[in-house]
């Protein structure tokens, strides 16, 4: 076996914080070999993403690494002076990040930014340097390189970016590329594909890639090593299959377990098979305008835009039973979702509650039995509102309660019923963690007591534990109270796991609809079967 | 662009509108120019007279409308104290605060910019504490205070530098500039200090968030972590970058160093539009200061208008279209 | 070293060919001249640049007796009282080369008596005006004025050719829509000749060598400098940007005079600094007594009197600077008197308390001062001693304090209670005080009258002074009059402004009781 | 990055004290001495103008207890009338030290309730124009941008103008600091509507507010218990600074004499008189006031550059 590309040892990453040293990376040690790719694994603040950014000598100050060492093919680096680090950067280690949208300057075109590294790190002329960056661009998948080389950032959708991304990320023929995140800010189908590219740029040039992510789907269908890291230390290391298929720790046991899977046909939850109709969406439009100003129109001769962002979609939610409408970000689905409970109103369409028409305006009766539960639990909630008031609001607007005490006591019942203290009434929500927020999103769209809860991507911004832990919850709560929702998400496991039946929707229409089973074991639709093939699950794994 | 840069102008036409008519709404209130007007022997028939005579008499409305039509053709009347040509007399006085606004410009802009990439470059040195803590000092103090303090220091103990107007002159084809001349450029000096200070420290403290807002992005880091030299990140991206934002308001607050001038040329008696003003609001001579004001208003609609062609030549995100939906 | 001996071998050069040296003067004060009109303003900074460059038939010397100018000598016509006869001084000619005859002279009297003229109320009397020969010229009055030519002391003379050709036979008004040549070019018969000028900037003038006075000024070219802030004039001064500083704040004056190579010039101005009040029946605006007017006690205004200490002002406010008065007159003018000019050494509270307490206001009242701040010396901060001063008798006063723009108005729309005002008197006789500030405020008389103070009896001894030509007689009358406004106490005198003027300690240059210096005075000290 | 500085809060119930004395904000205040020195300063500056008629030694406002006589009178001397003056007396008699103090009440006055109107109107123009959008936004973004344009100074001075216009000239005095303080006020308001409506524009897109919309709470109600209390840190940086800036405008306006009365003087009215002593030896009547001026305006600044820093989670 020949030499690693990295060793890690022992390598310590401490952050000086005000209320103490926080170690963000604690006694990690790993190698990564030629060719390799190691995935890397953990929930927020496992320290991965730190791992990364140590190895390319990139830690944000004041975090600084501690002790321990880092060998470049067995030269350590960890000590190098800036300057001849940054000579390292590039040339012997390459960098994806996150988000393809903010990884370019916007104000260079994507040649210039090609041209630039790649003339940094080798002995290349203008035009050469150009040709390559034109190779570059054609191998990552670019269709027609030699114009768009000139065209800025801004001017590529997110994917094509982050194509451009990696091709600036091995502009120099690095030994080693650290991804870190790479896919997680792109839909499903183009997430495939960026996978692809990377994969296959990196093995035609035998680099070796340390993947970073939270995503073990991702990891199934890539990696080939993983390492699963908690709390800054590395909790198990081996092989994707064995690790997936038997992992040997507790916390990688149960981790494991709370990746839901489209496979899995185990569902959390069973509609009662009754017929009664709670909800029927009927021919549900929506157009936004987005014509330019009327100078432009005159000048110009642009023409009026109108975008249908919903487009005569219709379905219908039984009592009790869980909707899953899912779809890629575009697709109208949050439209939908929006429609539904009246904050948009449906440029034409009906939508029926119990029998009545309640898409013309906001009842009293629908603000109470329609709620909401939105994604991101850091803006859903007011931040300077204490936990009780938030929790009370609908009660006071709609006059559920007659006073004070009266709502102070639901407030307590609430969150006892979403499994938290009640004397955690009394704090700010920046005092909870993403999970515990996302209950108490959840505890206010009960306190009105309602009959239908829309759930838009309720889970999308937590870690899978924490969010196996949200959906037992709603699972929980849609038997106590017998609750109907609708389930928006781009995540089709978590889809089949909780819904009865199933919407994808693809710009702005309906193109499916039917029982979870049906739809996840033989879909109809090209593009449910291209979602479905794309979507990188833990069973895909070999 | 074209339809862009129509929509400005459309906007600008409303702005000088409403500018015009406040001039003169506002004027027409600040004090009874008559009184001011004829001197201490004057009769009361006088008065009388001279209000029917300047039209002072007439319903608002139509004193406004001869106010808006003789703008229009650049005619602002006769100045009721000097007996000139409104126009005239600005034009005469321009190039006198051009010059000022001018030098106190660059110097705000080139010590701003220096100072403020400095500061950022290195957030946590001393030198960047004191210059931030300095910066400080300079927008607590009051211009007239900073331009009575040089004075006192460098024209009345030092004497190294006078103390007021321009010095020499030389008439170039109705330009008279006092660039060419030795004590035009000393009795520059003082004021244009005195006027750039506040703006000076405004850029630089605008560079300062700017650029390290600027740093703090993904496309920095990932400019490092392709190797990129210290020099290129922070000169090629971070600056180019910073100058985004900071030309809008650097260019804005530019185009107020002309109104803002009003301080220092009265302090220094610098023969600007700004101390014609002060001395004409003294005398309440209604038509140079509705005069001022519009053109103070014209100043922000051409500097507004260049800012926004600039923001076309920097940011590509407006020249090119987007490729995306 | 190199300098001197070049300016001394100019000197030598000069001594031998030309009648002075080349000598220039930079002369700063607080404002420019309006306007170049001679006849457009009857402003006195306006007066003073015009001085310069045009001339007058009479002028007025440092004592303020009428001297000779361009009129040689003028008497009332033997047989009519109501003709007055100038004789034109022979050989004089304008900046041009024109000579000047009596043609130019009724010329320049019609346009300065002409509806749009500023000037025009000074020769209200004037009937007409007729060249008898090229060198003599009457002015038939409407009535006797044995006081005329003391109107004539700012009424400049001007080319009739040159005025014409240029169409600038009308007055230049404030307002007009037209661009009148005489405002910004001048052809006059005066010492010094018009080379350039940028309004509030800067002014050239050069000497004219074809003038007529036998003695030539020592200044060949002057360069006034109107600089506004009192700090930057000074400062102009001690560093040697200027050479001659006309309004000298009082404070500096100490200071200039004690700094080497500096020469502080100070002498009375013609002007009374006074405080006016309304003092009719009718409630004050201003005052928490609503339902009388308290000033219409004379005890209260006799209270008032007492109170002010105007030792104090002259002391610490004026800095030693003034002249205190009990007589609303500067003592110039005919019909001062010693006597009407005193005033008590020390404030007396406690009489003056008493007084009030006698009026029916033991705890005083309360009443606003509108004062200027930008027009006299000090303007603001005696005003603010005043109050003060009345604070201790129990009167509270609330001080509002505005530029003059703002201020003027109060005083002719009888919008105030108190006020401060500075009065001049150009013609140097107590009827110019009485027909603004005594008269009823009525018809042409009574313009700066706004106290509401209305005798009958009065108003006619004060009419009849304009026509009265027997001068024993008319001064017994002034007597009267000042001895009713003093008794009433209409008028509230607190002293003459002193004026200073400092300058490079080769300059020498007196004070000008008008505050008209004459550049062509000034002396040069070797 | 998501936001991973929490490690391990321990959950014991503190006081309130102990809360406010270990949040963020306070733990920065504690470490910059010169923030800590600035907050004295203003503190000190702030009690003492508040206080002033109990410390200072005499009452310069009360015209009755002056003396002429006592004029001029040099620093830490007695004047010829027997009386002590410690920063000396001006041309009035009055104690110099005592006029700062009642003169920084007066600027304080000023300013504080000229930043409190401004705040007031920015505030609700800012969150009308943030909230509505459409025209109502473009209207009033586009006064504040023409309000912007000009000089603050050159607007307080127009409305000084008109008031002096409207106002009775035997009301004008007593209306003096109210017509400052509303010059000021709308001199300033369109930085704070800006800058609310930019944090309107972005905290009205958030959930919490469409929470409140789904239940039908009244668009004013959201506005202001909702939205107003997440826009109100960019706020108070600006309202601090805001304060300095409307200090010194205030000195500018009186300095130009269009300001309080010369019976009632604020500090720039103090430095208006002062500045006329500059050459005849009377420093102390300018350099007192002068330095008052600069050392509230640099700490006040001082303390919003602070808060700005402290408020701005970015920039920790």
């Amino acid at each position: 076996m020949s030499e690693p590309i990295i060793s890690v040892r022992n390598l310590v990453v401490e952050f000086p914080l005000r209320r103490g040293l926080f170690t963000a990376v604690d006694d990690v040690s790993f190698d990564i070999m030629p060719g390799e790719i190691l995935g890397v694994v953990g929930e927020s603040g496992a320290g991965k993403s730190m791992t990364g950014a140590a190895i390319i000598g990139l830690i944000e100050p004041p975090g600084h690494i501690a002790s321990g060492e880092i060998y470049l093919k067995g030269k350590r680096i960890d000590n190098l002076p800036p300057e001849e680090m940054s000579r390292l950067r590039g040339k012997w280690i390459g960098m994806v990040f996150q988000d393809p949208l903010t990884s370019l300057n916007p104000l260079y075109t994507v040649g210039q930014q090609l041209i630039e590294t790649i003339r940094r790190h080798l002995p290349m002329n203008e035009a050469q340097a150009r040709q390559r960056a034109i190779d570059l661009l054609d191998e990552a998948g670019i269709p027609t390189p030699e114009s768009r080389i000139d065209s800025y950032p801004h001017q590529f959708s997110g994917g094509m970016r982050q194509r451009v991304v990696i091709a600036l990320a091995l502009a120099a023929e690095p030994e080693l590329i650290i991804a870190d995140e790479p896919t997680s800010a792109l839909d499903v189908s183009v997430q495939a594909q960026i996978i692809k590219v990377l994969k296959k740029l990196c093995e035609s040039r035998g680099a070796a890639v340390m993947l970073v992510t939270h995503d073990m789907g991702v990891i199934a269908e890539t990696a080939t090593r993983m390492i699963v890291m908690n709390k800054g230390k590395i909790v198990e290391t081996g092989s994707v299959g064995d690790i997936i298929k038997r992992p040997k720790e507790d916390y990688t046991i149960k981790l494991i377990e709370a990746i839901p899977s489209i496979k899995d046909e185990t569902r959390r939850h069973e509609a009662p098979p009754t017929s009664t109709l709670l909800v029927e969406v009927k021919n549900l439009t929506r157009d936004f305008d987005l014509s330019p100003g009327f100078f432009d129109r005159l000048l110009k001769g642009a023409k009026r835009n109108v975008v249908k962002a919903v487009q005569n979609v219709s379905f219908d939610i039984r009592k009790g039973s869980t909707f899953g409408l899912v779809g890629e970000s575009g697709s109208g689905k949050s439209t939908c979702a929006r429609m539904l409970v009246g904050l948009i109103k449906p440029t034409s369409g009906q939508v029926l509650l119990e029998g009545q028409d309640i898409a013309a305006g906001l009842t009293q009766e629908r603000r109470q039995k329609v709620q909401m539960i939105f994604q991101d639990p850091y803006a859903s909630l007011n931040p300077r509102w204490r936990v009780a008031d938030i929790i009370a609001e609908p009660m006071h607007a709609l006059k559920l309660v007659s006073n004070r005490r009266e709502a102070e006591d639901r407030v307590a019942d609430l969150l006892r019923r979403v499994r938290l203290d009640p004397v955690s009434m009394r704090k700010y929500p920046h005092e909870f963690s993403g999970g515990q927020r996302q209950r108490i999103a959840i505890a206010r769209a009960l306190s009105s007591q309602p009959e239908f809860i829309v759930c838009d991507e309720p889970t999308s911004a937590l870690d899978v534990s924490v969010q196996a832990q949200v959906l037992d919850l709603m699972r929980d709560l849609q038997d106590e109270f017998g609750l109907t929702y609708l389930l928006i998400s781009h995540n089709l496991a978590v889809v089949r796991q909780m819904a009865d039946d199933v919407g994808v929707m693809h710009s702005g229409v309906l193109v499916e609809r039917g029982p979870v089973d049906a739809i996840f074991d033989d879909p109809q639709a090209e593009y449910t079967r291209m979602l479905l093939n794309a979507v990188p699950d833990i069973s895909k794994v070999e | 662009m074209l339809a862009f840069i129509l929509r400005r102008l459309a906007q600008s036409i409303i702005v000088m509108a409403v500018v015009a008519l406040i001039a003169f709404m506002l004027f027409r209130y600040v004090g009874d120019p008559v009184a001011s007007l004829l001197g201490q022997d004057s009769r009361l028939e006088d008065f009388e007279e001279l209000r029917e005579r300047l039209g002072l008499n007439d319903p608002f409305y139509v004193q406004f409308g001869r106010f808006i039509g003789n703008a229009l053709q650049g005619e602002f009347g006769i100045s009721y104290r000097l007996q000139q040509p409104v126009s005239e007399l600005i034009i005469s006085r321009l190039p006198a605060t051009i010059e000022l606004a001018f030098a106190s410009a660059t110097i705000a802009l080139v010590f701003g910019l220096t100072l403020g990439v400095f500061t950022a470059l290195k957030p946590r040195s001393f030198a960047s504490g004191v210059i931030m803590t300095l910066s400080l000092v300079g927008v607590s103090l009051p211009t007239f205070l900073i331009g009575i303090g040089l004075i006192y220091v460098f024209a009345v103990e030092l004497q190294w530098l006078p103390s007021f107007g321009r010095g020499e002159v030389v008439d170039i084809g109705g330009w008279r500039t006092g660039l060419l001349t030795e004590t035009g450029l000393r009795s520059l000096i003082l004021p244009a200090i005195t006027l750039s200070l506040f703006q000076l420290t405004l850029i630089m403290r605008l560079v300062r968030a700017e650029m390290l807002e600027v740093l703090r992005q993904d496309y920095i880091r990932f400019a490092r972590a392709r190797g990129l030299s210290k020099r290129a990140i922070n000169f090629g991206h971070a600056l180019k970058n910073t100058m985004v934002p900071v030309i809008t308001i650097t260019g804005l607050q530019l185009g107020s160093v002309i109104a803002f001038s009003i301080v220092t040329e009265t302090v220094f008696q610098w023969p600007g539009v700004g101390s014609l003003f002060i001395n004409s609001v003294q005398v309440v001579d209604v038509p140079v200061m509705a005069a001022y004001l519009m053109f103070i208003a014209f100043v922000f609609v051409v500097i507004n208008l260049i800012v926004d062609i600039l923001y076309f030549a920097v940011d590509p995100r407006l020249r090119v279209g987007a490729g995306r939906r | 070293m190199r300098k001197l001996l070049i300016t001394a071998s100019v000197l030598a050069l000069g001594l031998a060919i030309m009648p002075a040296s080349a000598e220039t003067i930079r002369w700063a004060r607080n404002s420019d001249a309006l306007t170049l009109d001679p006849h457009s303003q009857n402003q006195g900074t306006t007066h003073t640049f015009s001085h310069h460059i045009y001339e007058t038939l009479v002028d007025r010397d440092v004592e303020g007796n009428l001297i000779p100018r361009l009129a040689t000598e003028w008497s009332v016509k033997e047989d009519d009282p109501t003709v007055w006869v100038f004789k034109v001084r022979e050989g004089v000619k304008f900046h041009d080369g024109a000579e000047l005859t009596a043609e130019d002279v009724v010329f320049s009297l019609d346009r300065a008596r002409s509806d749009k003229s500023n000037l025009k109320q000074l020769h209200s009397a004037v009937a007409s005006v007729t060249a008898v020969d090229d060198f003599t010229v009457e002015v038939k009055m409407t009535g006797p004025s044995p006081l005329y030519p003391n109107n004539l002391t700012n009424t400049f003379i001007m080319d009739k050719g040159w005025t014409e050709t240029n169409n600038a036979v009308e007055v230049q008004q404030a307002g007009s829509t037209d661009d009148n040549y005489a405002v910004r070019n001048t052809n006059g018969t005066g010492p010094y000749i018009l080379v350039s000028r940028d309004p509030d900037v800067r002014s050239v003038l050069k000497i004219n060598e074809n003038h007529w006075a036998e003695s030539k000024p020592a200044i060949t070219e002057i360069i006034y400098l109107p600089i506004a802030d009192n700090a930057t004039r000074i400062a102009a001064l001690l560093s040697g940007e200027v050479d001659l500083v006309q309004d000298v704040p009082v404070q500096d004056v100490e200071r200039l005079a004690g700094t080497a190579g500096i020469r502080v010039e100070t002498g009375p101005e013609n002007r009374i600094i006074y405080f006016g009040y309304r003092l009719g029946e009718e409630p004050l605006k201003s005052s928490n007594v609503t339902d009388k007017n308290p000033l219409a006690d004379s005890k209260v205004r006799e209270a008032m009197h007492l109170a002010i200490d105007r030792n104090a002002i002259k002391q610490v406010v004026m800095r030693g600077q003034a002249v205190p008065t009990g007589v609303a007159t500067p003592p110039f003018v005919n019909g001062w008197t010693p006597e009407l000019d005193a005033y008590p050494e020390k404030a007396d509270a406690a009489k003056a308390k008493e007084l009030l307490a006698e009026a029916g206001y033991p705890d005083g009242f309360t009443i606003t001062l509108d004062t200027p701040n930008n027009r006299y010396v000090n303007d603001e901060a005696i005003s603010q001693a005043i109050v003060g001063m009345l604070g201790q008798i129990g009167i509270k006063v609330t001080l509002a304090s505005r530029p003059v723009a703002q201020h003027s108005p109060l005083i002719q729309n009888a919008e105030t209670d108190f006020y401060l005002l500075g009065w001049g008197v150009p013609t140097f006789d107590s009827a110019y005080i009485f027909n603004d500030l005594v008269h009823t405020k009525e018809g042409q008389y009574g313009a700066y009258n706004p106290s509401g103070y209305s005798n009958p009896e009065l108003d006619k001894k004060i009419q009849s002074l304009a026509t009265e030509i027997d001068v024993e007689k008319r001064n017994a009358t002034i007597a009267e009059i000042w001895k009713t406004v003093q008794e009433d106490r209409v008028l509230l005198p607190i002293h003459n402004q002193v004026l200073a003027y400092a300058m490079k300690d080769k300059f020498t240059l007196a004070v000008h009781p008008e505050n008209q210096p004459r550049i062509y005075e000034v002396t040069i000290n070797d | 990055m998501s936001s991973t500085n929490n490690p391990a809060v321990t959950e014991q119930p503190r006081s309130r004290f102990q809360r406010i004395w270990d949040s963020d904000i306070f733990f920065s205040f504690r470490r910059s001495p010169i923030t800590i020195v600035a907050a004295l300063v203003t503190l000190v500056l702030i009690l003492s103008a508040l206080f002033a008629p109990w410390i200072a030694p005499y009452d310069p406002f009360n015209p009755a207890s002056l003396n002429l006589m006592d004029g001029f009178t040099p620093p830490n001397s007695e004047s010829m009338m027997g009386n002590y003056f410690l920063l000396g007396s001006d041309h009035q008699g009055r104690d110099v030290l005592s006029t700062i103090l009642y003169g920084s009440r007066i600027s304080l006055f000023v300013g504080i309730s000229a930043t409190l109107f401004a705040m007031a109107m920015g505030i609700s123009l800012g969150l009308l124009a943030g909230y509505r959008g459409g025209t109502i936004d473009a209207v009033i973004m586009r006064v504040a941008d023409i309000q912007l344009s000009f000089p603050a100074i050159l607007i307080a001075l127009l409305i000084f103008g008109i008031a002096r216009g409207i106002i009775p000239p035997s009301q004008q005095e007593n209306m003096a600091v109210w017509v400052l303080i509303i010059a000021i006020g709308l001199s300033n308001w369109a930085q704070f509507a800006r800058t609310v409506r930019g944090a309107t524009m972005v905290e009205r897109q958030k959930d919490y507010v469409s929470a409140a919309k789904l239940i039908g709470v009244h668009p004013l109600r959201i506005l202001i218990r909702h939205v107003l209390p997440n826009v109100l840190a960019p706020v108070l940086v600006i309202g601090t600074i805001g304060l300095a800036l409307a200090i010194i405008e205030e000195a500018t306006l009186s300095f130009l004499g269009v300001g309080v009365p010369p019976t009632q003087p604020s500090l720039g009215t103090l430095i208006r008189i002062g500045q006329q002593f500059l050459f005849s030896g009377e420093w102390w009547i300018l350099f007192f006031p002068a330095m008052t001026l600069i050392l509230l305006a640099l700490a006040v600044n001082l303390l919003g550059d602070w808060l700005r820093d402290a408020l701005n989670p970015r920039l920790r």
